[in-house]
């Protein structure tokens, strides 16, 4: 079994207010040194069998018509790796 | 650890189990030995511990709260009383309305938006497994000072979890209250009510009968959120030293929820369900148990086939976990299909899990084998009772002693102008609207009044006009200066808001709110506050349907004020007749209804002015409350008053200064002779409220006030709208309509926004 | 002869009743219609109704819209059928691309419950003829995702079409872009607005305006007229 | 000036009601073979200055603090490549 996640994020001319309110709670926080941030979403998707060219192309299609609506929206797909996973792991 | 089942136990009665960590005490482990015989299983042990713990079995409450049913008073209303999910009451026509409220203060300080949001989760599903359909939900809510960093991060939170599961299930939320003092910082209050309507023959309770028929989970996976018991923890003094001991946090799903609801419905309307219960503090434990014991005969379940989120949950796991969204059902063997058909209609998860038994007995079982054999009744009610000590603090002599009636008063007409923004301005006093408009008011199509009204109003028959009205009120600075007196006043309140609608009270539900009961301070208060409430429902004439106990509002030795909040539930024939709280027309006369004293004891003037509290509280009369109600709900019904406003907190000025902005139309008062400006601008006696009544109902209202020995002053005049309008207190000073604007509606918006 | 109304009721759907009501009190007789159902029932026109359909999960309307009744309705759209989309209908319909651009989250974050005032800039589509051009109406409106947003080309050609049905006035609520409420295709016949007509039809019940009563009048005239 | 992205996660044990409605939905958009499918949030934040121990230690002390509640949710802090910027470019 293989993870592939896809990272969907508002196109850049698109306002994101929820970037935008953390950004602004930065300061008061005490951070500063970071100009933007912006936030989107991820999915994980857990991939019964392998991750082949066909299943990649199957599941760019799947972000594509569904889960992300591409008039506002961009996408892109990843496998993730054995190794990073271990290395993402929960901290 | 191999599984631990009956058969096991009996043999190796010397094996220890974690009885303390599950939040038992020796005593109350050995009482589970002595029922049973021999040492529990791993299983019944999570079983014992979640059901007997503070939350769920009331056992430092409950020999105070059988007062509620000893001095209920006579009512007709009541069809089913304290006990079940829910309390039912007759409101005519056939149909009945069923209303709680419930705390969800811990977790929502944990997690402000999950907390609150699973907090309405909860006490809705009490309200479907009535056999109701929910109709609208209320919020009282408590937080730390208003200017608190933390007070950002948990009211923000809380107000987008009740507005996002509220307002995505589709209940119109109208009422609630909104209340700031530094006691509360570190335990913020999150009560949430709802109100169910149904048909007299629809009602259902929770309660497994007919051996043969079958139990059927439904709903929501079970997964691993919520275990280690988010009741047990409920049931300990919360300590910031012990980041272990906070509760594990769930995670709702109003989508599912919804879904719960419009099948539940479905499954009682086709007359599918004998018996149903909710899932929610101590899951299938509790529902289980409780649905055993309270029906005829026994439960056989097989664990396996709950169905799971997490396949690697133990058995223990299982019975503890808090996954919300689930229900139980009772049906019998022919309806199954039928129920399950429709559960699939709506793409609910639905699995026959056991069934109802001859005997006597809860068995459940895992893997084949028998890993509780309880009787259920030993679980659910035979939870051990406390009469824990309780003594009137020492320092309550001091508190009183120090009379708010002696602080300083202002010494000027401008002095008295200026306490007068800063009281409309303060975070108590100020507009709720910032968080009130969070929440829909609009769904369903039914709501008459909304907030900011002094009850809200849901029409529940098209055809007739017949409506319900709630309000929920509580005041935790009268009670700590008089608890007693406190939760009369509370209830007080909420009666008044109710009749000042035009609705006629008929029944009440309360969510008492205090520290560790641990404490016999905190104990004297929390019996107090019951005393005080059953005496005043028992001279109202309206009994306690249904309730909840939040005890371990404390952090440290620091228990939060004693806040018994009370709701009151009403009933209007028509509600094309009910009163608003805004100004309709100009040159309306307005009348002070009740006795205005030097009561500042307790009062927003002395806490926005003076930062004190201390004193006594103002006079409670329940004969007057009572009195009032009835002068209020006549006229409304006969057309004599376009207008009407409860006085509570922050008295006359603010009333009249909401009723102002609301209609967008200024006033004209004149001080009324026997008084002084100040009195009568900022004093809190009960039992008031401010009517404006059309030139043409003059002289036949004023007859009715009379005929029934009611005092009635007039005070002035509806008077100017637009730009100019203004609230002019002759002789003293006048506040245009947009300087009382600014200050009453920009501050949370200001803090919050 | 009365027109039959279509109201669809996603899993999810809260204003579904609502909707039935409106359209009975406006003189047409409401049909409910399911999402698993690909029959719309004969019905002359359809209202997707607000709610939160599948919770809004992912992005609001963007499951529904893939529902069995939305390939017959997106089909019959195309063809002609008067489609109002209110609210999650609003986010659906965009969703659906039967209607041009996207819905968002409101740019103050926050959920808003409050009386709205619009303005009325077209009065022609099958949903608004009973109102006038320029006219100015309150309108409940109640939405976490409500912002709608296109690129420039889209809000300009929009613009010059005539195709903005509804617009803010006074206050723009979620941040939609050129105070946005409402919008049609070219055909005008399906329509999509974030406020929700259906709860200002009674004088007595929330906000105590009847507003709204003209959108469910205009299309049964429609359909009188057109049978 | 670099990117850094914040991965949050609910924790497993956690119900996600949002991967769930997605994952329920694949099957009627034609898709099989996806066992499980989890939501999450991304931020992406651009910072000033190099990315060195010091700022990384910031930001998962701004991710520990502010963009996730540990009490439900886990993150992962990663600092995003040059190379992989380009390679995950809009599609
Ligand atoms: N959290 C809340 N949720 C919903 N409504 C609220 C909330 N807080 C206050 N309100 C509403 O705002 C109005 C004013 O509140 P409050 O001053 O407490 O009323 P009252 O003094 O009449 O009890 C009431 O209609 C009340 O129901
Ligand atoms: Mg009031």
């Amino acid at each position: 079994m293989a993870r592939v996640v896809v990272d969907v994020m508002l196109k850049p001319e698109i306002l994101d207010p929820q970037g935008q309110a953390v950004q602004r709670a930065l300061p008061r926080l005490g951070f500063d040194g970071i100009s933007d941030v912006r936030q989107g979403k991820r999915f994980e998707l857990e991939v019964d069998g392998p991750v082949d060219d066909a299943a990649l192309a199957r599941i760019h299609e799947l972000a594509e018509t569904f889960l992300a609506n591409t008039v506002i929206e961009n996408f892109t797909v990843k496998v993730e790796e054995a190794a990073e996973l271990a290395a993402g792991a929960e901290k | 650890m191999s599984l631990d089942t009956v058969e096991n136990a009996s043999k190796t009665p010397d094996v220890e189990l974690p009885w303390a960590e599950l939040g038992l005490k020796k005593d109350e482990y050995e009482r589970v030995v002595e029922i049973l015989g021999r040492r529990p299983t791993g299983a019944e042990l999570a079983m014992y511990s979640v059901m007997w713990s503070e939350h769920c079995s009331y056992k430092s409450s409950k020999v105070h709260l059988r007062q509620f049913g000893e001095k209920a008073p006579q009512s007709d209303a009541m069809l089913v009383g304290i006990g079940e999910n829910a309390g039912v009451v007759d409101v005519g026509q056939g149909y009945a309305v069923t209303f709680k409220v419930e705390s969800h203060n811990h977790p929502s300080y944990v997690e402000p938006y999950q907390g609150a949001a699973t907090g309405v989760g909860g006490i809705v599903r009490d309200i479907i497994a009535m056999g109701a359909r929910p109709v609208a939900v209320v919020d009282p809510l408590r937080f730390g000072a208003a200017d608190h960093p933390d007070t950002k991060r948990v009211l923000p939170g809380v107000v987008a979890g009740i507005g996002g599961y509220g307002n995505c299930l589709g209940l119109p939320n109208i009422g609630g209250e909104v209340v700031f003092d530094a006691c509360y910082q570190g335990n913020p209050l999150v009560n949430a009510g709802a109100i169910g309507v149904m048909r007299h023959e629809d009602i259902h309770l929770a309660k497994a009968s007919g051996a043969g028929n079958k139990v059927i989970m439904y709903g929501a996976r079970t997964g691993g959120d919520g275990i280690g018991g988010a009741s047990i923890l409920a049931s300990e003094t919360f300590d910031d030293a012990k980041p272990s001991k906070r509760p594990a946090v769930q995670v709702g799903d109003p989508f599912q929820e919804k879904l719960l609801i419009e099948c539940t419905l479905e499954a009682f309307a086709e007359k599918l369900v004998v018996g149903i219960q909710d899932l929610g503090a101590a899951g299938i434990s509790c529902a289980t148990s409780e649905l055993a014991s309270n029906g005829s005969g026994g439960m056989r379940v097989e664990l396996d086939d709950v169905p799971l989120r997490d396949s690697t949950l133990s058995p223990e796991e299982i019975l503890m976990s808090e996954s919300q969204e689930r229900m139980c059902a009772v049906v019998e063997p022919s309806k199954v299909d039928r129920f399950l058909e429709i559960c699939e209609k709506w793409d609910v998860i639905a699995t026959v899990i056991g069934e109802v038994t001859d005997g006597d007995r809860l068995e459940i079982f895992w893997h084949g084998e028998k890993i509780v054999d309880v009787d259920p009744r030993t679980v659910a009610h035979d939870g051990p009772v406390y009469e824990r000590p309780y003594a009137r603090p020492a320092w309550q002599d001091a508190l009183q002693a120090d009379d708010a009636n002696k602080l300083p008063r202002p010494a000027s007409s401008d002095e008295l102008k200026q306490q007068v923004l800063a009281l409309v301005g303060s975070p108590n006093q100020a507009s709720k609207k910032w968080i009130t408009q969070q929440y829909d008011h609009f769904v369903q199509g039914n709501t008459v009044l909304a907030q900011p009204e002094d009850s809200g109003m849901i029409r529940i028959d098209e055809e007739t006009g017949l409506g319900v009205a709630i309000a929920t009120d509580g005041n935790g600075r009268f009670a700590k200066l008089d608890p007693y007196t406190g939760a009369q006043l509370a209830l007080a309140e909420a009666y008044r808001n109710v009749a000042t609608t035009g609705a006629k009270p008929l029944a009440v539900s309360d969510c008492l709110n205090f520290g560790s009961p641990e404490d016999p301070a905190v104990m004297w208060q929390f019996a107090e506050a019951i005393r005080g409430l059953a005496d005043g429902c028992l001279q109202l004439g309206t009994p306690v349907t249904g309730g909840n106990v939040s005890l371990y509002n404390q952090t440290g030795e620091a228990a939060i004020h004693p806040t018994p909040v009370v709701a009151v539930l009403g009933v209007i024939d028509d509600v094309a007749r009910r009163t608003p709280v805004a100004f309709q027309e100009e040159g309306q006369l307005l009348y002070l209804l009740g006795d205005t004293r030097e009561e500042f004891g307790g009062s927003a003037w002395s806490q926005v002015v003076h930062d004190h509290l201390g004193g006594l509280p103002p006079k409670v009369d329940l004969e007057r409350e009572r009195l009032l109600g009835e002068i209020l709900i006549s006229a409304s019904r006969d057309g004599m008053i376009d207008a009407a406003h409860d006085l509570s907190d922050g008295g006359l000025v603010q009333a009249v200064v909401e009723s102002a902005l609301l209609g967008g139309k200024g006033a004209r008062l004149v001080v009324p002779d026997g008084l002084d400006a100040f009195t009568f601008l900022f004093s809190e006696s009960a039992g008031r409220a401010v009517v404006a009544v059309p030139r043409s109902e003059e002289l036949r209202f004023n007859d009715m006030c009379g005929a029934r020995g009611l005092p009635v002053t007039r005070i002035g005049v509806v008077d100017g709208s637009g730009p100019e309008a203004r609230v002019d207190v002759q002789g003293e000073f006048a506040l245009s309509l947009d300087e009382l604007r600014a200050a009453h509606e920009g501050t949370l918006p200001g803090i919050f926004g | 002869m009365t027109a039959r109304i279509g109201v669809v009721t996603f899993p999810g759907s809260l204003d579904d009743r609502d909707t039935q009501r409106a359209i009975r009190l406006a003189g047409a007789e409401p049909v409910a219609l399911w999402h698993k159902d690909k029959d719309l029932k004969q019905v002359d026109a359809v209202v997707l109704p607000g709610g939160f359909s599948y919770g809004d999960y992912l992005r609001a309307g963007a499951i529904s819209r893939f529902s069995p009744v939305m390939e017959t309705v997106i089909d019959q759209a195309q063809a002609g059928l008067p489609v109002l989309g209110i609210c999650n209908g609003f986010q659906v319909l965009t969703e659906a691309h039967l209607l041009p651009g996207g819905m968002l989250g409101n740019d103050h974050l926050h959920f808003i419950c409050r009386d709205q005032k619009l303005r009325v800039e077209n009065a022609d589509t099958a949903w608004t003829s009973d109102y006038e051009a320029g006219q100015e109406i309150h309108i409940p409106l109640k939405n976490m995702d409500g912002r709608y947003v296109a690129d420039e080309y889209t809000l300009d050609k929009l613009e010059a079409e005539g195709r903005v049905v509804f617009r803010y006035l006074d206050f723009n609520p979620n941040g939609s872009l050129r105070d946005i409420a409402g919008i049609t295709n070219e055909a005008g016949n399906v329509v999509g607005l974030m406020p929700h007509p259906e709860h200002a039809v009674e004088p007595l019940i929330g906000s105590g305006r009847t507003d709204g009563l003209p959108f469910f009048t205009s299309i049964l005239k429609k359909l009188v007229a057109a049978s």
